[in-house]
């Protein structure tokens, strides 16, 4: 086979082609020991041997981050507002002032904020799927706008019309809030497209669940998000289920880094019960994505709770859940700062009035925002306003 | 008879049906072990077991085609879609393999199978989780579609679709699941594919209406019973193929003829039954017919816009009244 | 004026759009190095570079969402189906990206993005490769669709279709491209969306057709003057929204129509123009609407048969005189 | 990360429902150097190697393979038969007499007739994509209906109904025959879903094209495939362009084989020149494949003639184009006979002559057979005869 006719010519095309910029086929972590030599014969034999990164927990302090003080007592706020914030919205399920499904993030929190703080939040996009209250938090998004698009009022990040599951920021740049399972990481992939084309420096987190590898979308938005050398980091939440279908009974293969071979992508583990582990993931890679190397990340947490509010969760035993709930983002990240000093138990308590206090002023707004009014349910469809309806 | 859930209606015709063929296998997102993302299959993985009641990871396209496969192969597939919402990431699969492979190989292969779920507006689930699909899938020759709107029919008719030699797509609602009714239990109940079924007699106008919206009709049909107008409520059951005939001997009789449909009304069913009725009964109408749809919007989420979104039964009432020039 | 060919002429409306306006950009197969398989986007690669004319792998659910992505962050994509056939593959970016993400926004993203490509026949190329599509996006709110029958139109439509802050499907004919016309050259030639023209005026009978099917309407009337019957044909233009008042006005002066469009029939544009126009114009028709449509069966391969499945002209020059009462 | 725990869960629930067998994680070709240690903790790192078999050509001789000298004949024979049938499709087709779109398989001949000599025509199983004649040939259907479909008849394989791209046989297991690139792939993974159900012992061929690989049914179908361990192989026919799209300029990973690692599937990588090198390769993993063990073939070869009939083939070189042609199956097959003395000159002229023959009669035939009755457009579309289609 002539291997190097055929690699040669393709060079100068996908010189052309591809964004302009030619594909870079080497990969710090991965090496073909056969298939690229420069032999004009078929390989007797291919190997493919790949390395990834892991990011476990307690590894990185915030200094080597260079997160400030700060910064980490917002990490911890953060990550209890969320929980809180959910908390409360649950009992208001209840209440039936919420409607739809809710999809709680109960146990990920760490995944949120890390990813936050370590993103110019504002210049660089995010995009996730209907797992959403907490990403839209630690972007900073109010407690207020949230609870009120939960309750579907006007008051609300979507002025009542998405709901739970499509919470929008521009501000935020949060781009979604997606409910068809995997079909938003292609537009993950639009978003940091458009980054590059407007070379404004920005890059793209794309958060998707273990059960939406299953999903032909991403199998396409990787390869052309590699191809294309888009600043997009593809971000499996793997908490290990997808409703009641574990990883093991959906996937072959249930490493996800190893999807990352078939597009020549560098992907990483990580720890996501510690949000430092989460954040200098997001750092290294983000690094890469600015640089033109996408890649995917294989981000481990646990949801604490049911798939949604109607779930028996039968398939998961007690023992493991409670031992999940060990290993929680939120007391992980409280002993870090009691160990070092960094605040104290007044503090600590302060911190937690402060966010109950939030959750119920959210609760309160909420409540008190109008209703959409009816001819409002023909606004935001399309641009005109004289656009002819049928009635 | 016996008093089931339209869920139990449609397990007892699954299982009544596998029970009877072993070709016959249940795949779908939460079918087995979670026993059903809306408990439809209960029970049924330990029934029959994990070769015939399936769980599958989250590809749409990838079972729908698998199912094709099989049905091209021998089996009976019965492939459930979580909701049909989620069809559309496999829909290449039923538009141009399940509905065409019959016709492109000259008829050599055929290919039994039902894909199934719940279909239409269900609650607050904001504009992707809403989709009417009737329409859509109803343009297509080579497939059938069927949308009960009760247990009965629910029992008869997808005992009928999974004997059917062709594929079949069976539309559900999450919100009808609940709903108790009269099934039959004759041993081997089946309800013709492609009959119109005429709930109520009368013979001042004609409502027609499927699934969830022939409630609304029926509701209606009360509304204007008290005002001495009767209502003949026809449930077309079947969307493709449609069974005008009944509809439009209804017509002969009413004059007059108001649709209520959950869809989006550009395109739709309601578009389809105008153009036939008018073709087949143009000069025995005294009055434009009138449809009550969803709004021709997406789905919004708040709680008071969805109840706006959604056909009314105000509305349908009044346009009755107005077809009938009774006001 | 100048003599284009319909591929020309949209090539041409491209072109002036990326001059005018560096956010556009064209992505699909085969667009930039084989100058299209088509040859639509012929030289733009050289023209443009490859930044802004970009070739992708056989994905159209990724490039789709892509194209989405890149539009809800400051950029206008024209995205190429290689053919709408294959959009069924990509169809969710459409239906529930594309349509909806405003909404759910609550108006916050808005989603600048043409869809287009060759749709509807082409020849023999048997099922899969034959589909009208229109029937079907037309169904969404959120969505225009588009559907020209000349060049002319396809250069002034698809300029105001790229200039739009809405997503729009953008329906072209594999058997049209090399169609010859005369086009506008003013500097900023825009059609506006959404209403029809009014191609011929008559007063006994109106003849709806768009994209190919516009052809057909235009031999009929021709046939039927010379037998001194004075054919309106409109081209609608725009599928969605449809211009229903200049048909409503048209049929309040011949009060008859027929409905050319080689979709299937079911649930189809022929559908929805004859639920509006009975809805709006009830007391003005004099004989039932008709529409000549594709069979409603699978496209065949076989020469014979598939002149046999497209809506003929005869049987179109039949429908005239028959609602005319002519025989 | 409690990956134990996660792990055993999941065994007993994999056990239950896919298909009856529990998923079996090792394979032979690969070593999870850290990922399966029984460990309660992260990873450190971790690494995957990878190492695929590689069919090359002239490394296999028929005796070794099982094949008689027959069936060796025969390979040669239909090759030619491929080919002579397809030279004079196109010319048909320039006489207007075939319609539509023509994609020749001109210069992959080895492919098809390599697959047919290593499974059980008839009782196995094969599905492929719209460049389907040559396929058709080898599994034993007539020059004569395949040349009818081409032509439109009623005496077609598909009664003139699918045309070039929709050959099938029920009688040969020719599933067909696709148009929609990637589409049938999941089909395929169903064809041998129901193998496997009904305990037959067959198995599926799944070809598709190197452009097909950018479709996200692959990947589902490919997990589904490994998942339920079904008896199917996944068959990249890599002739390198999809159109006038190499696969450099359409894939961040050219080689086909590492996608396989995303689903835990052994693969392969085949000379397409040699009909011995893919029987052998195909026997071998049909041989997996019976025994529950989908794999990923990626066969490489050549296309020598345009995509399909209007394509000016600007994207190769004509040098790139005529030294693929210098690797011709059959010329090399004649070679391999003539080498071991295996038939002689006049045979090869009198086995030219027959193929001829067998053409030039299956011309005829279609233009002798009728084409289909007007009133036939309805038929074949659903079961029923009385279906009441629109008029
Ligand atoms: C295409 C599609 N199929 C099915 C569903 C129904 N569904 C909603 S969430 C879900 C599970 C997703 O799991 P995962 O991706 O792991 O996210 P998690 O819920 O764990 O955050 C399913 C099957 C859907 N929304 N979209
Ligand atoms: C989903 C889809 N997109 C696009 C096309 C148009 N198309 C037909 S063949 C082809 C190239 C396929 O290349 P490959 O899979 O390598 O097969 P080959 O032609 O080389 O045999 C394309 C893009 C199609 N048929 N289906
Ligand atoms: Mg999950
Ligand atoms: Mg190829």
């Amino acid at each position: 086979m002539a291997n190097e006719t055929r690699k040669s010519h393709a060079k100068g095309a996908a010189a052309s082609t591809n964004g302009g910029a030619p594909k870079k086929r080497t990969t710090s972590s991965k090496e073909k020991i056969i298939l690229d030599a420069s032999s004009d014969s078929f390989p007797e034999s291919i190997e493919v041997a790949v390395k990834f990164e892991t990011y476990p927990v307690d590894r990185y302090g915030h200094e080597e981050l260079g997160l400030s003080g700060e910064t980490v007592e917002w990490m911890y706020r953060n990550m209890l507002l969320q929980r809180r914030f959910e908390e409360r919205a649950a009992q208001m399920y209840g209440k039936q002032k919420i409607g739809g499904f809710l999809h709680l993030y109960v146990g990920q929190e760490a995944v949120s904020v890390g990813a936050a703080a370590a993103i110019n939040v504002g210049e660089d996009s995010v995009i996730t799927a209907y797992r959403d209250h907490g990403l839209g938090l630690a972007l900073g998004m109010s407690a207020d706008e949230c609870m009120a698009e939960l309750f579907g009022k006007v008051g609300g990040c979507s002025k009542g019309k998405g709901g739970s599951m499509h919470f929008f920021s521009k501000k935020r740049r949060l781009f979604g809030g997606h409910g068809i399972v995997g079909a938003h990481v292609p537009i993950g992939v639009g978003i940091a497209f458009a980054h590059k084309y407007k070379e404004d420096g920005g890059i793209c987190l794309t958060f998707f669940g273990d059960g939406a590898v299953g999903q032909g979308a991403i199998h396409e938005a990787s390869n052309l998000a590699s191809l294309y050398e888009l600043p997009v980091i593809l971000i499996i939440e793997n908490n290990q289920y997808a409703m009641g279908t574990s990883i093991e009974r959906a996937f072959a293969e249930t490493q996800f880094t190893h999807q990352a071979v078939g597009y020549d992508m560098p992907a990483a583990l990580v720890d996501g019960m510690d949000p430092f582990s989460v954040c200098k993931a997001i750092q290294d890679h983000g690094k890469m994505a600015r640089e033109g190397k996408p890649s995917l990340l294989e981000i481990r947490t646990y949801r604490y709770r049911g798939h949604s509010m109607s779930d028996p969760q039968k398939y998961r035993t007690k023992e493991e859940l409670e031992s999940k709930k060990n290993d929680d983002p939120i007391l992980r990240m409280k002993a870090y700062m009691l160990e070092r000093d960094m605040i104290d138990d007044a503090k600590f308590e302060a911190i937690d009035a402060e966010v109950k206090q939030e959750v119920l002023d959210a609760v309160a707004f909420a409540d008190g925002s109008p209703e959409p009014a009816l001819e409002d349910i023909y606004d935001d469809i399309y641009e005109e306003s004289d656009y002819p309806y049928l009635f | 008879m016996a008093v089931l859930q339209f869920r139990e209606a449609i397990r007892a015709a699954m299982t009544e049906e596998m029970e009877r063929d072993e070709r016959i296998f249940l795949m779908g997102e939460e079918v087995a072990e979670y026993n059903g993302a809306y408990k439809v299959s209960e029970g049924m993985l330990a029934k029959f077991g994990p070769k015939r009641v399936i769980d599958t990871p989250i590809s749409e396209n990838g079972f729908a085609g698998l199912g094709v496969g099989a049905a091209m192969n021998g089996l009976r597939p019965i492939i459930e879609f979580m909701t049909f919402n989620f069809s559309f990431v496999a829909i290449d699969q039923i538009v141009n393999n399940a509905a065409k492979i019959r016709y492109m190989s000259g008829g050599q292969y055929k290919i039994p199978i039902v894909f199934r779920g719940p279909n239409g507006a269900a609650g607050q689930l904001a504009a992707t989780h809403n989709t009417s699909t009737e329409s859509i899938y109803a343009t297509l020759p080579g497939i059938k579609v069927i949308s009960p709107s009760n247990p009965d029919d629910a029992k008869g008719l997808l005992k009928s679709a999974i004997r059917d030699e062709n594929p079949v797509i069976f539309l559900e609602s999450e919100s009808m699941y609940a709903m108790k009714g009269e099934v039959s239990d004759e041993e081997d109940y089946l309800i013709p594919i492609g009959k119109a079924r005429i709930a109520r007699e009368g013979d001042d106008v004609t409502i027609v209406a499927h699934g969830k919206s022939y409630w609304i009709a029926l509701r209606v049909a009360d509304r204007l019973a008290a005002e001495s107008f009767n209502a003949e409520v026809i449930d077309p059951r079947t969307i493709r193929p449609l069974d005008i005939d009944t509809i439009v001997e209804s017509i002969k009789k009413t004059n007059r003829c108001v649709i209520i449909d959950e869809s989006t009304p550009f395109a739709s069913i309601s578009s389809e039954i105008t153009y036939q009725i008018q073709e087949r009964a143009f000069d025995w109408l005294d009055a434009p017919i009138v449809r009550i749809t969803a709004k021709d919007t997406p789905t919004p989420y708040a709680r008071n816009l969805m109840e706006h979104y959604m056909p009314g039964e105000d509305d349908a009432y009044e346009a009755c009244r107005r077809v009938m020039y009774a006001d």
